[in-house]
C-alpha cells in the first residue's frame, strides 16, 4: 500500500483507533500506519494522530498516565520539529498533560458524559487541520466525552485568542456560541485549540465520526485532507 | 475462618443455607454415591441454581422455535449467531443484573454490560452495539431516582470506556419495579463465519488458562450467606459480594481474546461470569466430552487466605478461561504479554469426565461433570389461572368513565410521562457513535439501524416488552413483546433474522408466577414463529421479587434484523403535504393500556388481542414500502395508540411543521386516539407516491385509511378534538424526565 | 460554632480498585520501585457551623452515611477542626 | 524502611469544583444548613519503602508533580508515616 504514512497511536484503552485508521484510509494519498505506545520509533511517519478513548481507563486524569508511553517522547519531539499531530478527544487530554498544548480538561460542568452532534464554528483556518474550512464556516461533528471543560487562565485564555489559536468553537446551528450551545462548561466555549506554530492542534470533538452522510456529517474530511497535505 | 470455612460440616442448615432443596441434595449423594465435602457442596448450589442450571425453565425453553436457514449457532453457547451475508454473521444475546443493580446500582449495571459483553468477544466476535432495557418505579421517588441515575451511569461509563456504541433500549416506569428494578444488557457483535469460537475443553493433554484479572471475594453469595452466619460481623464485612467493574481490563481483555481466537491460539474460549471458575471449567468440559482438572492454588489472587470454596465460586470480573494445545502455549503467553494481561495456567484437560479440583496437589472436589451440568433436576407443572388475573380482567373502567376524559389534556399527560416521554437524558449520556456505524441510534425510530462496513446491508435491532400487558395477559403480552419488536424492525425497512430474550420474572416456585412464565414462554414462541424469528440466546431471570410482590412479569425481547440496502432506508424527511396512512384500521382496544395506566391510574381489563397472521403481512407491506421510497417515515402504533404515534410523528419533522389527523365519525375519539390494538402503523407518504401506496395497499389487502396530512402551521390537531401548539407538547415529551433529574444527586 | 470538615472516602478492603491497581502499575512503569497497595479515594472538605463539637461530628457521620459514602462498597472516616479563619 | 503515604490532590483555589457545588446542594436539599465551600479532590494511598524519611518524601513529591496531580488545575500535599504493620 502506498501513500505518506499517518501514524495512529494505540495507547492500551484507545478506542477510536480504527475509527481514525478509517478516517485517513479514506483520504486519498495517505497511508494509515499504527504506532504501538510502547514502541520507541515512529516508523517514518510524516503525520500522527493521537485517537480518542479512554487510555488507561481515564483512571486517575484523562491522559495522565498515556502521557508517559514510551511512544510519547518520540510523538513530543516529532510535533516539537514541527510535525503534525493531532489530537482527538482523548487525544487532546493526553497533549494537555504532556505539554504540547495549554490548559487542562476537566470533568463536564454538568458532571455527565454528553454524546451528542454538535455545531462548530472555526475561528482559525490557520493550521494544516482547518485550512480547508472558511473562518466563521460552521461544521458538525459529534461529542462524546466525560472530562471535556476546557480550563486555563485568563492570561492563557487571551493569548491563544490574541494568537488567532483557538479553532474550533461549540455553536448553535446558527452560530451563536453562547452557554446553550456549550455541551461541558468550556472556558469561552473552546472546542479545539492550536500551539504556537499551529503543527499541533487537539479538539474534544471527532472528526473522525464524520466522515461519511450516512452517519450524519461529513465535515471531518477537511481536517483530515489538511493533516496529509501538511504531512505530504 | 478460612479453615472454619474449609471444614464447615454438612449440615443440613448448611445444606438450606446453599439454597438446595432435600430431594436435591439426596439426588447429589446419589450421583457421587457418597456425601459431597463442604465445597463440593457450594460447586453443586451454584451449578444448580436457576441462574446456572435453569432447572425451573430449561424444559419451557425448549418450545422456542431455534432454526432456520440463516441461523449460524442456537441456544447452547454463551451467544447465538444469524448470517447476514458477504461471509459475516452477528453473534448477539441479552442478559439480566437486575439484583446486582438493586444493591449497588452503578457497579450492578456496569458489570452487567461487561458481562454481557464477554459472552459476545468470547465468541470471536467484536462487539458492535449495546441496548439496554431498564425498569424503574415512579421518579418521584428520590431512591428511584437514584437507583435510575446511577444505572445509566454504569451502563454508560462501562460501554463508553470499552468503546461500543449503545444505540438503543428501553425504560419503563412502574410501581411494579419500585422494589427491584430490571436491568437487561444486549450486546451484538460481528464476525466471520470461519472465526466463530466455541467453548469447548477438547483434547485431553491441552492446558487450562485464567486470562485476565485476579480472583478476589467477589460475588461469593452462597459463602456470604454462610458467614453471616458462622462469621464474625466485621469477617462479614470484609467479604464483599458487590462486584466492582474495571472497564479498561475488559478491554484489553477484549483484544486480547479476538487477536487469540484470529490468530488460533487457543482450542476453546469461555468467560468467567456467573458461578466464575466452576461453571466455566465443567461447561467447557461438557461440551467437549472431556473431564478437567483445576489447582486453584495456581489461580492468582486478589486476596490472601482464599479458601478453594472461593475461589471456585469467586465472580471476580474481566476473567477468561481459555483451552490451548502446548503447540500454543507460546502464542497465548505473548499476546497476554503484549496486552499486559496475566495469563496463568491453572489445569488439563483430562479423559475421565471427571471435573476435579486440587489445592497443592491435594484433591479437593472430585465430581462427574455430567453431574454438575446434565445432572440438574428439572422441574414441570401443571399450573392453573391464578385468580387474580380475572380480577384484573373485570377491573375495566365503565364507558362513562373513558367519555369523561379530555383527549387533548389525556394527550399532554401522556407524551410528559416518563415511560413515554423522550429518553434523551439517558442516551446522551452513552456514546452512540463510536465504531461510526450508527445511521440511526436512540431517539429518531424504534430501532436503530448500524452500517455493516464492507456490506450493502444494514442491521436493526430493537429491544421491546410491554410488562404491563404480560401481567394483565401473560401469552398476550409474549407474543406482543415479540410483535412490537418486529414493528420496529418494518419501520425501518428491516426484516426479522433473529431474537434473543430475557425473562424477567418472580419466584417461579410460586403458582401464579409459574403460570406466567409458561404462558409468557408460550406466547413467544408462537410469535417467533409466525414472524420467522427463531430464538437463537435468552437469559431467565427469576425471584424479582421485594417486600410488595413481584415485578409486573417482563419477557423483553431483543430482535435483529437486516436491511439488504442501507440506500432502501427511510428518509425520514417528511414534509407539509405528505399524507398519513393508517395502516391495520382504527383502535379500540383501551385495556391494560397507557390511557389507563398514566391517566386514570389504574391497571385492568386484558391486554390487546395478537393476530399474527396480520403481524406478519402489516410487517411486510409497510417494510416493501420504506425500502421503495414511498413512505419517507413510518411509526408503529404502541404505548399511548395513534394519538402519540402522530405526535413522536410530528416530532421528528422539520421545525415548523405541524401535523392533522381526521379521526371516525363514529364512537368517542378515546378508542381511535389512544387504543394500543396490534399490527399497527401510520405511514408519513409524500403526494406523488399516494397513488402508487393506495394501489399497493388494495391489491394487499390490507386494512388501511388516510388519517391526515402533515401541515405547516407547527400545530398538532386532531380534527373534532382539539389541537395544541407542536413546540408545547414538544417541550413536555422532550424534558419529562430530564426535569424530575434535575437535583444532581439523591440520597441512596 | 464553624469547623472545617475533611472527609476520606475508600473502597472497602478486598474490594477491587481498578484506579489504585492501574495506578501502582503506572508508578512502577515510570521508574518507582516498591510502591504498594495503591488506592485511588475522595477526599471531601467543607465547612460546617454548629452548637458542638459533638454535634457537628454526628451531622457529618449522617452526612456520610447518606450521601458523602457509598456504604455498600466504601468506608469512610472524618476530621473535624475549628475553623480557624 | 517502609512508609504509609497519603497523597491529598485537590483543585486550585479559584478554580470552580462542580462537584463539590453539586453536593452543597444535595446536601442543603437533605436539610444540612450551614455547610459552605465543599470541595471534592482525591485522597491517593499506598506503601513505598525507601532509604530514610526525607528519600521518600522527595520521591513522593516528584510523583505528584509528575503524575498524581496536574499542577495546572490542581495542589497537592502528603504525609509519610513509618508502616506499623
Ligand atoms: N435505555 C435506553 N437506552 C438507549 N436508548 C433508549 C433507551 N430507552 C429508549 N431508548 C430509545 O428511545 C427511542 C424510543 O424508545 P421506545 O419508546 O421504546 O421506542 P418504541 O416504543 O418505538 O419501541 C428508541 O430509539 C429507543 O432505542
Ligand atoms: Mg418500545
Amino acid at each position: 500500500m502506498s501513500g505518506v504514512p499517518i501514524g495512529i497511536v494505540r495507547f492500551p484503552g484507545t478506542n477510536c483507533d480504527q475509527d481514525v485508521f478509517d478516517a485517513v484510509a479514506a483520504i486519498d494519498g495517505a497511508r494509515p500506519v499504527w504506532l504501538w505506545h510502547k514502541e520507541t520509533e515512529l516508523a517514518g511517519v510524516r503525520g500522527i494522530v493521537l485517537a480518542g478513548g479512554f487510555a488507561y481507563g481515564d483512571y486517575l486524569r484523562a491522559g495522565a498516565i498515556a502521557r508517559f508511553s514510551p511512544i510519547m517522547e518520540r510523538v513530543i519531539a516529532f510535533a516539537r520539529s514541527g510535525g503534525p499531530v493531532l489530537g482527538i478527544c482523548n487525544g487532546f487530554q493526553i497533549l494537555t498533560e504532556a505539554g504540547l498544548l495549554p490548559g487542562a480538561l476537566m470533568r463536564n460542568a454538568g458532571l455527565r458524559f454528553v454524546c451528542r452532534e454538535q455545531w462548530l464554528r472555526v475561528d482559525s483556518t490557520a493550521t494544516p487541520f482547518s485550512r480547508h474550512f472558511r473562518e466563521g464556516q460552521l461544521v458538525r461533528f459529534p461529542v462524546a466525552h466525560g472530562e471535556g471543560n476546557y480550563v486555563a487562565d485568563d492570561a492563557t485564555l487571551d493569548r491563544l485568542e490574541g494568537d488567532g489559536r483557538v479553532v474550533f468553537r461549540y455553536a448553535d446551528s446558527t452560530g451563536e456560541t453562547g452557554p446553550l450551545a456549550n455541551p461541558n462548561g468550556s472556558a469561552r466555549n473552546i472546542a479545539g485549540i492550536a500551539d504556537e506554530r499551529g503543527n499541533v492542534v487537539g479538539l474534544m470533538p471527532h472528526p473522525d465520526r464524520a466522515m461519511s452522510l450516512l452517519v450524519g456529517s461529513e465535515d471531518g474530511r477537511g481536517v483530515f485532507r489538511g493533516l496529509l497535505e501538511a504531512a505530504a | 475462618m478460612t479453615v472454619a470455612l474449609r471444614d464447615t460440616p454438612v449440615t443440613p442448615d448448611v445444606v438450606a443455607a446453599h439454597g438446595l432443596r432435600t430431594d436435591e441434595y439426596e439426588r447429589v449423594v446419589e450421583l457421587l454415591g457418597r456425601e459431597p465435602n463442604f465445597t463440593e457442596l457450594g460447586v453443586f448450589s451454584l451449578m444448580w441454581s436457576e441462574h446456572c442450571g435453569y432447572k425451573y425453565s430449561r424444559a419451557l425453553l425448549s418450545e422456542f422455535p431455534s432454526t432456520g436457514p440463516q441461523v449460524v449457532q442456537g441456544p447452547g453457547e454463551n451467544a447465538g449467531a444469524v448470517d447476514v451475508g458477504h461471509g459475516l454473521a452477528v453473534v448477539f444475546k441479552m442478559e439480566s443484573h437486575n439484583h446486582p443493580s438493586a444493591v449497588e446500582p452503578y457497579q450492578g449495571a456496569a458489570t452487567g454490560v461487561g458481562g454481557i459483553l464477554r459472552d459476545v468477544f468470547t465468541m470471536g466476535a467484536r462487539p458492535i452495539a449495546m441496548l439496554d432495557s431498564l425498569r424503574f418505579g415512579a421518579l418521584d421517588d428520590p431512591h428511584v431516582r437514584y437507583l435510575f441515575r446511577h444505572v445509566v451511569r454504569g451502563v454508560g461509563d462501562y460501554g463508553n470506556c470499552v468503546g461500543v456504541p449503545t444505540v438503543g433500549g428501553e425504560i419503563v416506569f412502574d410501581d411494579a419495579y419500585a422494589g427491584n428494578p430490571l436491568v437487561n444488557a444486549m450486546c451484538l457483535g460481528l464476525i466471520r463465519h470461519d472465526d466463530l469460537m466455541r467453548a469447548s475443553a477438547a483434547g485431553p493433554g491441552n492446558a487450562v488458562y485464567v486470562l485476565g484479572a485476579s480472583t478476589g471475594r467477589d460475588g461469593i453469595h452462597g459463602a456470604s450467606k454462610l458467614a453471616s452466619t458462622e462469621l464474625s460481623a466485621d469477617a462479614a464485612e470484609s467479604r464483599p459480594t458487590v462486584q466492582i467493574g474495571d472497564p479498561f481490563t475488559e478491554k484489553l481483555l477484549l483484544e486480547a481474546t479476538l487477536e487469540l481466537i484470529a490468530s488460533g491460539a487457543a482450542v476453546g474460549v469461555q468467560d468467567m461470569g456467573a458461578a466464575g471458575l466452576t461453571s466455566s471449567s465443567s461447561e467447557m468440559a461438557a461440551r467437549a466430552g472431556t473431564g478437567i482438572e483445576i489447582d486453584v492454588a495456581l489461580v492468582p489472587r486478589r486476596e490472601p487466605g482464599m479458601t478453594p470454596y472461593e475461589v471456585l465460586l469467586s465472580e471476580s470480573q474481566e476473567r477468561m478461561l481459555v483451552v490451548a494445545r502446548p503447540d500454543q502455549e507460546a502464542a497465548l503467553m505473548a499476546i497476554a504479554e503484549k496486552w499486559d494481561l496475566p495469563c496463568t495456567r491453572v489445569g488439563t484437560v483430562t479423559d475421565d469426565d471427571l471435573w476435579r479440583v486440587l489445592e497443592d496437589g491435594e484433591e479437593v472436589c472430585r465430581i462427574p461433570v455430567a453431574a454438575l451440568v446434565d445432572g440438574v433436576p428439572r422441574y414441570v407443572r401443571e399450573v392453573e389461572e391464578p385468580p387474580y388475573l380475572a380480577e384484573l380482567h373485570a377491573r375495566m373502567p365503565g364507558s362513562e368513565v373513558i367519555a369523561g376524559v379530555d383527549p387533548m389534556s389525556a394527550l399532554e399527560t401522556l407524551l410528559s410521562a416518563p415511560t413515554i416521554a423522550s429518553k434523551r437524558w439517558v442516551w446522551e449520556q452513552y456514546d452512540q457513535h463510536v465504531q461510526t456505524n450508527t445511521i440511526l441510534g436512540p431517539g429518531p425510530a424504534g430501532a436503530a439501524l448500524l452500517r455493516i462496513k464492507g456490506t450493502p446491508g444494514a442491521l436493526a435491532v430493537s429491544t421491546d416488552c410491554n410488562g404491563r400487558y404480560a401481567y394483565c395477559d401473560p401469552r398476550r403480552g409474549g407474543a406482543l413483546a415479540v410483535a412490537e419488536a418486529a414493528r420496529n424492525l418494518a419501520c425501518v425497512g428491516a426484516r426479522p433474522l433473529g431474537v434473543t430474550d430475557c425473562l424477567n420474572f418472580g419466584n417461579p416456585e410460586k403458582d401464579a408466577v409459574y403460570f406466567q412464565f409458561v404462558e409468557a414462554v408460550r406466547g413467544i414462541a408462537e410469535a417467533c414463529r409466525a414472524l420467522d424469528a427463531p430464538v437463537v440466546s435468552g437469559n431467565v431471570s427469576f425471584y424479582n421479587e421485594s417486600p410488595t410482590g413481584a415485578i409486573y412479569p417482563t419477557p423483553t425481547i431483543g430482535m435483529v434484523g437486516l436491511l439488504e440496502d442501507v440506500e432502501t432506508r427511510p428518509r425520514g424527511d417528511g414534509s407539509a403535504g405528505d399524507t398519513l396512512i393508517l395502516i391495520g384500521g382504527d383502535g379500540a382496544h383501551l385495556g391494560a393500556g397507557s390511557l389507563l395506566a398514566e391517566v386514570l391510574e389504574t391497571v385492568g381489563g386484558r391486554a390487546p388481542a395478537v393476530d399474527l397472521e396480520a403481524e406478519r403481512r402489516h410487517a411486510e407491506i409497510v417494510r416493501e414500502l420504506v425500502r421503495e421510497g414511498a413512505a419517507v417515515l413510518a411509526q408503529d402504533v404502541s404505548d399511548g395508540g395513534l394519538a402519540v404515534a402522530a405526535a413522536e410523528i410530528c416530532f421528528g419533522l422539520p421545525a415548523g411543521c405541524g401535523i392533522e389527523v381526521e379521526l371516525p365519525e363514529a364512537g368517542g375519539p378515546h378508542g381511535p386516539m389512544f387504543g394500543e390494538d396490534g399490527a399497527r402503523y401510520v405511514l408519513v407518504v409524500p403526494a406523488e407516491r399516494q397513488g402508487a401506496v393506495r394501489r399497493r395497499l388494495a391489491s394487499a389487502g390490507v386494512g388501511w385509511r388516510e388519517a391526515g396530512r402533515v401541515t405547516d402551521d407547527g400545530r398538532i390537531r386532531f380534527l373534532g378534538v382539539g389541537e395544541r401548539p407542536r413546540a408545547e407538547l414538544e417541550r413536555r415529551w422532550r424534558n419529562a424526565i430530564e426535569d424530575r433529574m434535575e437535583s444532581l444527586e439523591d440520597e441512596r | 460554632m464553624t469547623a472545617r470538615v475533611e472527609v476520606f472516602v475508600q473502597l472497602k478492603d478486598g474490594m477491587l480498585d481498578p484506579q489504585g491497581k492501574t495506578l501502582e502499575h503506572a508508578l512502577e512503569a515510570l521508574g518507582y520501585a516498591g510502591v504498594e497497595d495503591v488506592r485511588v479515594g475522595k477526599w471531601i472538605t467543607f465547612a460546617v457551623d454548629g452548637d458542638s463539637h459533638e454535634e457537628i461530628g454526628r451531622r457529618v457521620d449522617e452526612m456520610c452515611r447518606r450521601l458523602l459514602a457509598n456504604t455498600v462498597i466504601e468506608r469512610y472516616s472524618y476530621e473535624l477542626a475549628e475553623d480557624g479563619r
